[in-house]
């Protein structure tokens, strides 16, 4: 037998669990330093947790120009799969013309990385 | 609860496509403009999605995957000219751009 | 064989292009070739000529809209083609003291000399147009490169009323084009072809006024006086000469041959504002302090009167139109010739009040004796060729509209009064000022100007004494089928 | 989908594919053999490899079938797209030629297979009836045209311009990309033919007058026209010369055919009427608002510009506005017209930004003093440059006053009872006569203002292959305004026997 389910009910109780799952431990946490070990601030307390230098300058470093080139090279190379999957899936089925068809768009972006590597915009010193 | 319609997926890609056009117009950073004009061209891809599905045919799906090599590969060229204008300029901000004027 | 008038034109311009840069005798010597075989073709083909219209040449240009490369010349075309030759000779002998950028100067010259040939001898509205606008751009280069006082204001001005008034007729053209059925652009398939009333009482206005604006339609005129004066004295006498009367020619030929209703319905208002052409150009004549705007206001009242004649739709009118547009052509040609190049250049003044020092009449006396003739065949008298044509204005003025005739009596008076002023004050004001200086002593008139002058003052004096030499290529014209429209719609 | 016949492809896109294999072997021929050589021989090798390529794609178009359709629609061949790929091949050729010996960049392989690329972006988008390679091709052309823009390294300017262009056009792009979503949704079909009938019942739907709206903005950016024009001047001005020629000339004529084709095939049941009296809703309307705009702004605020390729920028907005009449006239002739009109007017800015560039390398700037004189130093500059001028002005016997005629015609011939646009014509021609002021500012200068001291002479010798190149454009020019029936007849039977 079986029970007519809203289709989004299973997504609603899932959501539940997801946030409860890390926030009640948390909550717990929270709840008895509160409670019983308030912090008291001192020096000691306050140095860089484990040992090593202190750090200087703010985080946010800026990035090179170059490695925008690698991530656009990069990104042209993920797309390229994206091509590939339908490829493989149809792959029995196809005729020669579609295998060659594949071929030359592989070697096109093939030609693009040796482009990329003979005018020297991946090695920088 | 009504079943969800094209209506609704129209809607919802039309608002991603009305906060993408704002995100271009306001934003200063070029880098943001880019990321807004990659959520236009994602809201057309949800549509032709969405219209595919209703109209039964394949063809918007097949739009879709040339759609998003085309917004891969402006990317690309956008960020190239941003490396080309800091190399120039230093700062990638709109409001610089201001030497060719009427 | 009329066509190669304007072959011979645009050939000498563009051997004139390639001459070698330093050569200025051989400019001229070009210059003045290609003027008079343009000439000499010109009036072979005019006694040659049968009656009615001629056919020249008819070649398919672009089949696919029905325009073909059609040359014919009627009565009216080979008076004007005439006009052309005796002006363009004369306008090549009086710029023989032209000094730099000489081979330019005559090359702009023949382009100019070809787009009027052209307009001329064409027969397809589509050709007509093409000459017309070809004219346009010569006439700026000539003015603002060679011109006088603020050339490059006048060279401006002048190109774009031209341009203005060619664009009205353009508009005009393509939608007769297309409303007639969009498969030809000859001008008397379209003449034959009835356009509706309604349609013809908008478009003829826009094209009668796209032509009138060239030929000094009084509202429109203003580009004239700055335009000739501040033209070089070949090119203001080509321009008063011949390029006026292009604008009257094309408003003869297209605006009131393809809609005689449109005409009939603004008849009125045409004659109105011609006959206010001739009193005002005349009144501002009047009072001019420079001799050469003298000279140009009183071309646009002379080419009222070509306007007057062209408004009455009657025959007599017409030909006295198409008669008065060669006399003016002359008498402007020779007026411009003796204020621009043989006093201005020696004088180096056009100021009235000034030239009475230089005692002109006794150390010019051959300048004096043109412009006296040339002051007469301008006010009318009999014996010129002014007197005939003005004559028929009037008559046919009469019978249309006998007010605007009585009002253009008065223009031809004041007329009178502006020249006999201007020739007063420039050579024979009283000299006992300075009787003991002789004034500067100016260098003679040299022989290209002689023989020019004597050309033209030949013209009107043998058109004066014998009319019929144009009057029997005009008058049968008018019965040729392209006025048919007008003959059963006005009653011609 | 049937299986696709690959060899059939391969023979119908031979053209374009030869193409592609020139850009790869300039590519290699520029990084293999010409590693170290001077920079004068890589231009010269470079550019002799992209003509034999433009040279044997004409060939393979000779040879193709008269008539062909691969996959319903996305690749059409008739009479009318070879002629155009054939157009596109001319000016092609032309743009490498202006590129030669110029020094505005080092890597010169990758400018010239950039310039074929986009040719075989704008070959694939005229011969092309599916919105899916429509928006392809359209893409691949922009994004080579934006890198094109960028080539002058040296000038902060170059990269200003194309970052400009670059933005409007991504967001043109995805408006187009919207509204092609929102047609293929309301027709179910992605094929030009196929949307036609789709749309029948659907003619006042809302969703159609957004996607129309929509993709009137995509092509609106990529033919210039008012609204959307903000990218042209800053373009036409930093982009480096071959570029800025072929952005104005290659470009406009692929992308106006596309529109007219799209509006005529696609949006077919939605004419509407812009005639004077009889407003009906539909795309003509709205076509007719952006011409009138464009015609307006564009030739008056040419007359207050002071920079050459600022004024070209200008008037090649009013010409997008006098050529959208041709495609508002949506019939045959209409096409035709059309089509010669953006052919004359690319080959006419080619030679315009060819006497620019040589006057931009003699006295380092294209403003118009620098013009001065220019007839008297080199007079076949000065008459090609007069030439050009006066056809964008539509003086008679040159192929402007042609095609401007021939287009007025149509227009005014669609509603033939009710003579349709006449209100827009006599609107094209008032400006049109506005236009002839600010071309003779530039004639004024070049013949008669006197060369002042002050400019200098910066390079001794002149580029003799732009030389000839503007030359031959010039006499191109002027045989198409005295014999226009070398381009009006086959046009007219291409457009005829495609079944516009």
């Amino acid at each position: 037998m079986t029970t007519e389910y809203d289709p989004y009910l299973f997504l609603a109780v899932f959501l539940g669990i997801a946030l409860v799952f890390p926030l009640a431990p948390l909550g717990l946490a929270r709840l008895w330093a509160v409670l019983y070990s308030n912090n008291k601030p001192g020096p000691i307390k306050n140095a860089t947790y484990e040992c090593g230098l202190e750090s200087k300058g703010d985080a946010r470093v800026q990035f090179r120009s170059d490695y925008y080139l690698y991530g656009i090279v990069f990104l042209i190379f993920d797309v390229e799969a994206l091509f590939l999957l339908p490829f493989a899936v149809a792959f029995t089925g196809l005729p020669m013309g579609a295998i060659v068809a594949m071929l030359v768009f592989l070697l096109l972006l093939v030609e693009g990385l040796v482009w990329a590597w003979k005018k020297g915009v991946l090695s920088w010193t | 609860m009504t079943s969800i319609g094209l209506g609704h997926y129209l809607v919802v890609s039309a608002a991603l496509f009305c906060i993408g056009l704002f995100g271009v117009v306001t934003r200063r950073s070029l880098l943001v403009i880019y990321m807004s004009l990659e959520l236009m061209l994602n809201a057309a891809n949800l549509a032709l999605v969405a219209m595919s599905r209703f109209n039964g045919n394949l063809d918007g799906q097949i739009m879709v995957f040339f759609t998003i090599t085309v917004a891969a590969a402006e990317v690309s060229v956008g960020l190239a000219m941003i490396v080309a204008l800091c190399r120039k300029r230093r700062s990638a901000h709109v409001e610089d751009l201001t030497t060719l004027k009427l | 064989m009329l066509a190669w008038t304007v072959y011979l034109s645009f050939a000498s311009a563009l051997v004139l292009m390639l001459l070698p840069k330093g050569r200025v005798d051989l400019a001229r010597g070009v210059g003045l070739g290609g003027a008079l075989a343009g000439a000499v073709v010109a009036f072979a083909g005019s006694m040659m000529k049968q009656p009615g219209i001629q056919e020249i040449c008819r070649i398919p240009w672009i089949p696919s809209l029905g325009i073909n490369f059609h040359f014919a010349a009627d009565g009216i075309s080979v008076t004007l083609v005439m006009l052309t030759g005796i002006a363009a000779v004369v306008g090549v002998l009086f710029s023989w003291n032209i000094g730099e950028r000489v081979k330019e100067f005559f090359a702009f010259y023949m382009v100019l000399i070809g787009g009027v040939y052209g307009v001329f001898l064409s027969f397809d509205l589509f050709l007509l147009f093409v000459f017309y606008e070809i004219a346009i751009i010569p006439k700026y280069f000539l003015i603002a490169i060679w011109g006088s006082t603020n050339r490059e204001y006048g060279a401006m001005k002048l190109a774009l009323y031209s341009f203005v008034g060619s664009a009205m007729v353009l508009v005009g053209l393509i939608a007769a084009y297309v409303v007639s059925g969009g498969t030809t652009t000859n001008l008397i398939e379209l003449a034959q072809f009835g356009f509706s009333k309604e349609f013809q009482y908008w478009v003829f206005p826009l094209v009668f006024v796209g032509f009138a604006i060239l030929a000094g339609l009084w509202p429109f005129h203003t580009w004239a006086p700055t335009g000739h004066v501040a033209a070089p004295t070949a090119v203001s006498m080509l321009l008063a000469g011949v390029v006026m009367k292009l604008g009257a020619y094309g408003a003869l030929r297209v605006a009131i041959t393809l809609f005689p209703l449109g005409a009939q319905a603004w008849q009125t208002e045409i004659g109105f504002l011609a006959c206010v052409g001739i009193v005002y150009g005349a009144l501002v004549a009047l009072v001019q302090r420079d001799f050469k705007f003298v000279i140009g206001y009183s071309s646009v009242s002379h080419m009222g009167f070509v306007l007057l004649g062209l408004a009455t739709l009657n025959e007599i009118g017409l030909s006295g139109a198409v008669l008065q547009m060669f006399s003016h052509g002359v008498i402007a040609g020779l007026l411009f010739a003796v204020v621009g190049r043989m006093v201005y250049d020696r004088t180096h003044t056009r100021e009235l009040a000034v030239l009475h020092r230089f005692n002109l009449s006794r150390s010019l006396p051959f300048v004096a004796l043109t412009f006296v003739v040339a002051s007469a065949a301008s006010m009318g008298l009999p014996g010129f060729s002014g007197f005939v044509a003005e004559l028929q204005v009037f008559i046919g003025a009469w019978r249309a509209f006998p007010v605007f005739a009585i009002f253009s009596g008065v223009g031809l008076l004041v007329g009178v009064a502006y020249t006999l002023r201007a020739l007063q004050k420039a050579f024979f004001a009283d000299p006992e000022l300075e009787t003991e200086t002789r004034g500067p002593v100016l260098d003679p008139i040299s022989m290209p100007e002689k023989c020019g002058a004597m050309i033209l003052m030949a013209a009107t004096l043998i058109i004066g004494l014998y009319p019929r030499l144009l009057l029997d290529l005009i008058v049968p014209s008018f019965s040729s089928p392209l006025f048919d429209g007008l003959r059963n719609g006005a009653g011609l | 989908m049937s299986s696709i016949d690959y060899f059939q492809l391969l023979k119908l896109a031979g053209p374009e594919a030869v193409l592609a294999l020139a850009a790869l072997a300039v590519l290699a021929v520029d990084l293999i053999w010409m590693r170290e050589a001077p920079i004068r021989q890589r231009q010269g090798a470079g550019a002799f490899v992209s003509i034999l390529g433009c040279l044997g794609a004409g060939l393979c178009a000779l040879q193709m079938p008269g008539f062909g359709s691969f996959a319903n629609g996305m690749l059409v061949i008739d009479p009318l797209t070879l002629l155009l790929k054939g157009a596109l091949l001319v000016l092609t050729v032309f743009t490498v030629l202006l590129s030669v010996d110029r020094d505005f960049t080092e890597h010169v392989g990758e400018f010239f297979a950039l310039i074929l690329l986009a040719t075989v972006g704008m070959m694939l988008l005229v011969s092309s009836e599916d919105l899916l390679m429509i928006f392809v091709s359209l893409e691949l052309t922009s994004l080579s045209l934006y890198i094109l823009t960028a080539f002058q390294k040296r000038s902060a300017l170059s990269a200003e311009a194309a970052l400009k262009y670059f933005l409007f056009g991504g967001m043109a792009a995805a408006f187009l990309l919207f509204g092609l979503s929102l047609l293929y949704g309301l027709s179910g079909s992605t094929h030009l033919g196929g949307i036609a009938e789709g749309l029948v019942g659907k003619e006042n739907d809302p969703l159609l007058i957004v996607a129309l709206a929509m993709t009137v903005i995509g092509f609106g950016f990529k033919i210039a026209v008012v609204p959307f024009h903000l990218w042209a001047p800053d373009t036409y001005q930093g982009a480096p010369l071959a570029s800025a020629a072929f952005v104005a000339s290659g470009s406009k004529v692929a992308s106006f055919f596309v529109l007219a084709k799209v509006m005529m095939l696609g949006f077919a049941g939605v004419h509407g009427d812009a005639g004077w009296r009889h407003l009906i809703a539909g795309w003509a309307p709205l076509l007719a608002v952006l011409a009138l705009l464009s015609m307006l702004l564009g030739n008056l605020v040419a007359i207050v510009q002071g920079n050459v390729r600022r004024l070209l920028a200008y008037s090649a907005i009013a010409h997008s506005g006098y050529a959208l009449l041709g495609v508002m006239s949506n019939s045959g002739e209409g096409m035709a017209s059309l089509v010669y009109y953006t052919v004359t007017y690319g080959l006419t800015t080619l030679g315009a930004f060819g006497v620019v560039a040589l006057v931009e390398e003699r006295t380092g700037s294209a403003s118009l003093s620098s013009f001065a004189g220019l007839g008297r130093r080199s007079p076949i500059l000065g008459l090609s440059m007069m030439v050009f001028m006066l056809s964008l002005a539509g003086i008679p016997p040159l192929a402007g006053f042609f095609g401007k005629f021939y287009l007025f015609v149509g227009a005014i011939r669609t509603g033939s009872p009710n003579i349709g646009l006449v209100w827009l014509v006599v609107v094209a021609i008032a400006m049109s006569a506005v236009s002839l002021y600010y071309y003779l500012q530039v004639l004024k200068q070049i013949y008669v203002t006197e060369e002042s001291a002050a400019t200098v002479d910066v390079t001794g010798e002149t580029n003799i292959v732009t030389c000839c190149a503007v030359g031959a454009l010039a006499v191109l020019v002027v045989l198409l305004g005295c014999f226009p029936n070398l381009l009006v007849g086959p046009v007219l039977a291409a457009t005829g026997s495609a079944g516009l």
